[in-house]
């Protein structure tokens, strides 16, 4: 069976091809969702990638989550589809409130580029379910507001109900609880700071993002 | 009155009375503005052109050659490379984050104007010494700006280069070089041509940015106390403009919808229209009141000589108006049409096309009858040999090693340096290695591309023309590290004044020398950028031309060997041991700038970077890291330092031999199986090998010289950046 | 609320919106600052809390549509209520555009 | 001045700086948002500009020493006089802080 990902495109995106890339190598079929677009042509899962939609003026994700594409993405969700974000994907999506919490800057206010260890702290998401709870991956990060944070009554929460996806073996950013990524109430939708899709070559130096692009192709 | 604005317009007299000869009349102010940016020395390059006629810059596989937006050549498979490098010295000295963030939107363009997508940057960095606050805050500055840029118009950051010295105290180098790919068959040139085509003003508005900013800034040194109500108005980038200009550019020339197209830079529109009109043969009417203008009350000259970022000028014909609009409106790009191609050889500036005539020139007499200068050059005085035996009295062989390692990573974790999935070997090593990807279809092609940029003040310092020719040789060794081979050179030649003769001779001398090696290695100059008036109060810098390569790795299907040191491993220097120090990173730590360079003898630096290229692609070798500044000893801890392992060697006797810098030396680790295959190799190819030692333990030992601990050398190199420039600005 | 303005006229205002961090949400920019003064040589700085400022002009037809329009952008668009506050302070400019 | 403090006694100041981009420099998160904000169904803004804010408090034996001070931070590390002023308010907390 072949998942056909949907990738979302707003001006200032910039990891599109690279997901689609990683998506591909993997056996899904890729397709591009341009932001004025309500249309989500059928996708399996939906991706929203790196980058810096809009630039990210005033605040990362503050104006893409305005896009009709977000409007369908969040219905999408609504109805149990996989939702992917990833980078400045992910902060668009606590923008939009389809995840909790916020994204600031790094600690040490510096952007941040290398490669990071994870460890994967529930299998029960759509991005996780074929990955192992425990595993460590070694995945790239590349980020300026990273620094996930949230009151502690969210951070509770998401604890209490095993929603954090992904955490930080070696805090690189000042993230609470060393968090690097979260899922919804319902698990569909998760958001991740690291970059899976620049870790699916081992010439690039790693394979790790390969279990959960195919958690994401088979988790409908 | 008119007679001295030319000279408050940084013209002089004789330039003023060509401008006459060249119009028949006196030029009105407007007229005297564009040619006072014009014959700048930034856009002319009246003091080096005619020295810069003498670098080789043909081959069979070279597309473009200097004199376009970028040089461009044939990498096989119906691909081409657009590659250029350019400085932004001057600006970021006095707004460091929005000086070198301009430099980097500016060398995108170049790139993308030749119809090829960038697909990375690299920077090559000089400030001041660690010691200075200031300095540490343009260095902080800068870094912050070539990241927030590049990394928001998503284009990655994968190399470049730092190094601190006392003498570019107030005078910091940012130079940055861009690569970009593209179908052989979409190359766009900087054109126009048929009359009645339009010329269509793409991207930002135009304010008052830059204004003089050609002529008084890049042009003419200022001291270090500018005072703030003077200073002219610093341009901001937009990055997330200039990504949107990219990809509505790279949208239009796929449709195949512009018969021409120029990115605007130093002298803005003045430059862009003439530029397109004479290139085309043509002439072109100019109506400035369609130019789009950010700030109420603009006057005509301010519109034509803005240097507001993020704009490009598109010449189409009328028919395809329609669809460009179509295209610019999906990415949101502003677009109005501003001239038209005529007839004839005048560039003619009007306030609406059928209005007042503002401005009448020969186009072409902007660029072709601009001043080129002879201007007189003179060596120095000899300088003072420095004796090694004065330096080792002095040194601490410890602490000098400590004092001389630096990790660049606190630069490059703050670049995305891995976007687009080519980066194979990131910062970090002797070379970048990408994946050689088809620009149209993103399919591999199992070829790489290798980028590198160098440069030595101290050696140019010494001897320039020397200094430049080692330059060279150390690019070519190190893409030979990552086994590639040299297709092409681009240079950015960052000089003092040149109306000191000392200077003038620097730089004739220098561009010998990167002929003499260019000629030598076989390598195509394709493209460059001169600086001049790099000075702060009264002082020039010394001599600092940087050099880019690119090269081709043929068969890529394994990482190149990088600096792994593997237990066990064998420690093999290649190269012969002729050394000395002159012009060392050693002896610019004692104070002692002066010397003997040793000369490279190209022939065996090629027959070495051959043997190296081989040992590298056929997988015989673990570890390589070619010798440049600071010698064995920084090339040996520098490899301990990103490696698990320490190391033990002999055959170094003195600190001089640890030290001491000379050319075509190369450091290996291998495994001692392929110790016997790699002696023959390099004996039937008649170069020397000294085995050092081996790899293992967690010490670094120099037998009779240095025994410490690993950690000891991993924290020298790890905290001496962050420790001078972690403190940072927070202006972002 | 001035008398004699025509129906659709509408008065600009201009208003700062200075956005800070609610307490209690970490701080990375303002800690950054307070741990790199003293490094400076500038002793003595606490309490370090950076934010923004918006600045803009607004048509509307009278204060009480502007306070409105403004509360509804910063809710909405301006601010993050997740991590930030904001005040806002409107003035009238006194200029009266037509439309 | 107060009368009465032991010497080497400093008070406490609280400090608020307003930075914003000189007139005539580009400000492309301020335009980026004003093109925004009608597609986002807010009309009739204008002039939007961006700038931050730094409190913060400072130990200082007097007003004119805490000026002195804040005008020093201000200029060599908190902004770029280039592009950027800054607009700085300083209050007296009359909280007295032995050293
Ligand atoms: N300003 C910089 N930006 C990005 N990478 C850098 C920078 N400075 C240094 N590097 C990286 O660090 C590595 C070492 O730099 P350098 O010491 O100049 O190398 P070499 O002496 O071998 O030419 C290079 O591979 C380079 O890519
Ligand atoms: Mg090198």
């Amino acid at each position: 069976m072949t998942a056909t990902v949907g990738v979302a495109v707003f001006p200032g995106t910039n990891c599109e091809l690279d997901s689609i890339h990683a998506v591909e190598t993997l056996g899904g079929d890729g397709k591009i969702l341009w932001h004025s677009t309500k249309n989500l042509s059928g996708v399996d899962a939906v991706i929203i990638p790196g980058g810096f939609a809009h630039g990210d003026y005033l605040r990362p994700g503050a104006i893409a989550r305005f896009s009709p594409l977000m409007s369908a993405i969040a219905k999408f969700a609504k109805n149990g589809g996989p939702v992917l974000g990833i980078c400045n994907g992910f902060q668009v999506l606590t923008e939009a409130g389809l995840l909790p919490g916020a994204l600031q800057k790094n600690n040490g206010l510096k952007f941040l580029c290398k490669t990071v260890q994870v460890r994967v702290e529930t299998e029960n998401t759509t991005l996780t379910r074929k990955a192992e709870k425990g595993m460590e991956l070694s995945l790239p990060i590349n980020h300026f507001e990273g620094n996930f944070t949230c009151d502690l009554d969210t951070l509770n929460s998401l604890i209490d109900h095993d929603r954090v996806v992904l955490r930080y073996c070696d805090n690189p950013n000042g993230s609470i609880d060393d968090i690097a990524g979260v899922c919804n109430e319902t698990r569909n939708v998760v958001g991740l700071m690291p970059h899976p899709e620049r870790a699916c070559d081992l010439l690039l130096g790693s394979e790790d993002g390969k279990v959960l692009f195919e958690s994401l192709l088979g988790s409908n | 009155m008119v007679d001295s604005l030319h000279r408050v317009l940084g013209l002089s007299d004789e330039e003023a009375t060509k401008i006459g000869d060249i119009l028949k009349r006196t030029p009105n102010p407007l007229e005297l503005a564009m040619y006072s940016v014009m014959w700048s020395e930034h856009c002319s390059y009246k003091s080096s052109r005619l020295h810069l006629s003498r670098l080789p810059t043909s081959a069979p596989w070279v597309l473009v050659g200097p004199g376009e937006n970028a040089g461009v050549i044939d990498v096989g498979d119906g691909i081409a490379v657009a590659i250029r490098i350019e400085s932004h010295n001057h600006p970021s000295a006095i707004e460091p984050y929005q000086g070198a963030a301009t430099g980097v939107g500016g060398i995108l363009r170049d790139i993308f104007t030749m119809g090829a997508r960038p697909i990375a940057l690299m920077d090559s960095l000089r400030f001041g010494s660690l010691d200075d606050a200031r300095s540490c805050w343009i260095a902080e500055g800068v870094v912050s700006g070539i990241s927030g840029y590049g990394n928001a118009v998503g284009v990655p950051t994968v190399g470049g280069e730092i190094d601190f010295d006392s003498t570019y105290q107030g005078n910091p180098l940012v130079n940055v070089l861009c690569l970009g790919t593209l179908p052989k068959d979409r190359l766009v040139l900087g054109r126009a041509s048929g009359i009645g085509n339009l010329a269509v003003l793409l991207g930002s508005s135009t304010g008052r940015d830059g204004i003089g900013g050609v002529s008084v800034l890049a042009s003419a040194g200022f001291s270090n106390q500018v005072d703030v109500e003077k200073r002219p108005s610093v341009q901001v980038g937009d990055p997330f403009e200039e990504k949107r200009l990219i990809e509505a550019c790279l949208e239009i020339f796929d449709s195949n919808l512009v018969v021409g197209i120029q990115d605007l830079g130093g002298a803005g529109l003045t430059c862009a229209t003439s530029e397109t009109a004479s290139r085309g043969g043509v002439g072109m009417d100019v109506d400035i009141s369609a130019v789009p203008q950010r700030e109420p009350g603009m006057e005509a000259h301010e519109i034509m000589i803005s240097e507001s970022q993020e704009r490009m000028l598109a010449i189409i014909e009328p028919n395809n108006l329609d669809l460009l609009f179509e295209i610019c409106a999906k990415w949101e790009v502003n677009a109005n049409v501003i001239g038209r191609v005529t007839a004839g050889d005048k560039l003619r500036i009007l306030d609406r096309f059928d209005g007042n005539v503002l401005a009448e020139i020969p186009a072409s007499s902007l660029h072709d009858d601009a001043p080129i200068y002879d201007r007189p050059k003179k060596k120095p005085e000899e300088n003072k040999t420095v004796s090694s035996e004065k330096l080792k009295v002095k040194s601490d062989v410890v602490s000098d090693l400590l004092s001389l390692l630096s990790d660049p990573s606190w630069v490059y974790s703050q670049y995305d340096h891995q976007l687009f999935l080519n980066t194979v070997v990131g910062p970090g090593y002797d070379a970048t290695v990408l994946k050689l990807r088809d620009p149209v279809s993103g399919l591999e092609t199992n070829k790489g591309l290798a980028i590198t940029t160098d440069g030595n003040h101290r050696w140019c310092a010494v001897n320039p023309r020397v200094g430049t020719k080692l330059i060279v040789a150390e690019g070519v060794m190190n893409l030979s590290c990552v086994g590639a081979h040299p297709l092409a050179l681009v240079n950015c030649l960052n000089f003092g004044n040149p109306e000191n003769p000392e200077v003038m001779w620097e730089l004739s001398e220098s561009i010998d020398g990167m002929a003499e090696a260019c000629e030598g290695f076989g390598i195509p100059v394709v493209g460059g950028n001169v600086s001049l008036y790099n000075e702060s109060s009264g002082v020039n810098i010394s001599p600092t031309p940087i050099v880019g390569l690119v090269g081709k790795i043929e068969e890529l299907h394994r990482k190149p060997p990088g600096f792994e040191l593997l237990e066990g491993n064998r420690l093999v220097l290649l190269g012969p041991s002729h050394i000395d120090v002159g012009g060392s990173l050693w002896s610019a730590l004692h104070g002692l700038n002066s010397g003997e360079l040793i000369d490279v003898d190209l022939e065996t630096h090629k027959v070495l970077a051959d043997l190296v290229r081989s040992l590298v692609s056929d997988g015989i070798i673990d570890g390589i890291h070619d010798l440049s500044a600071g010698g064995l000893g920084v090339a040996l801890a520098e490899m301990v330092a990103k490696s698990k392992f320490g190391i033990t060697v002999a055959r170094i006797p003195d600190a001089l031999s640890l030290f001491g810098e000379g050319p075509s030396r190369v450091l290996v680790s291998i495994n001692s199986e392929n110790v016997n295959e790699l002696l023959s190799r390099a004996e039937s190819a008649n170069i020397p090998t000294t085995r050092l030692g081996l790899v293992g333990g967690d010490r670094f030992i120099v037998k009779d010289l240095i025994d410490v601990p690993k950690e000891t050398i991993d924290l020298a190199f790890l905290t001496q950046l962050p420790n001078a420039l972690g403190v940072g600005t927070v202006s972002a | 609320m001035r008398i004699g303005l025509a129906v659709g006229v509408s008065l600009v205002f201009s208003v700062l919106v200075d956005v800070s961090l609610r307490k209690g949400i970490a701080d990375p920019a303002g800690s950054t600052i307070e741990r790199s003064l003293p490094t400076l040589g500038f002793l003595g700085v606490r309490d370090v809390g950076v934010g923004k400022t918006i600045r803009f002009t607004i048509e509307a037809e009278g204060e009480e549509e502007a306070k409105n329009k403004v509360e509804s952008i910063c809710s909405t668009f301006l601010t993050n209520p997740v991590i930030e506050e904001a005040k806002i302070t409107i003035e009238n400019t006194d200029q009266v555009e037509g439309n």
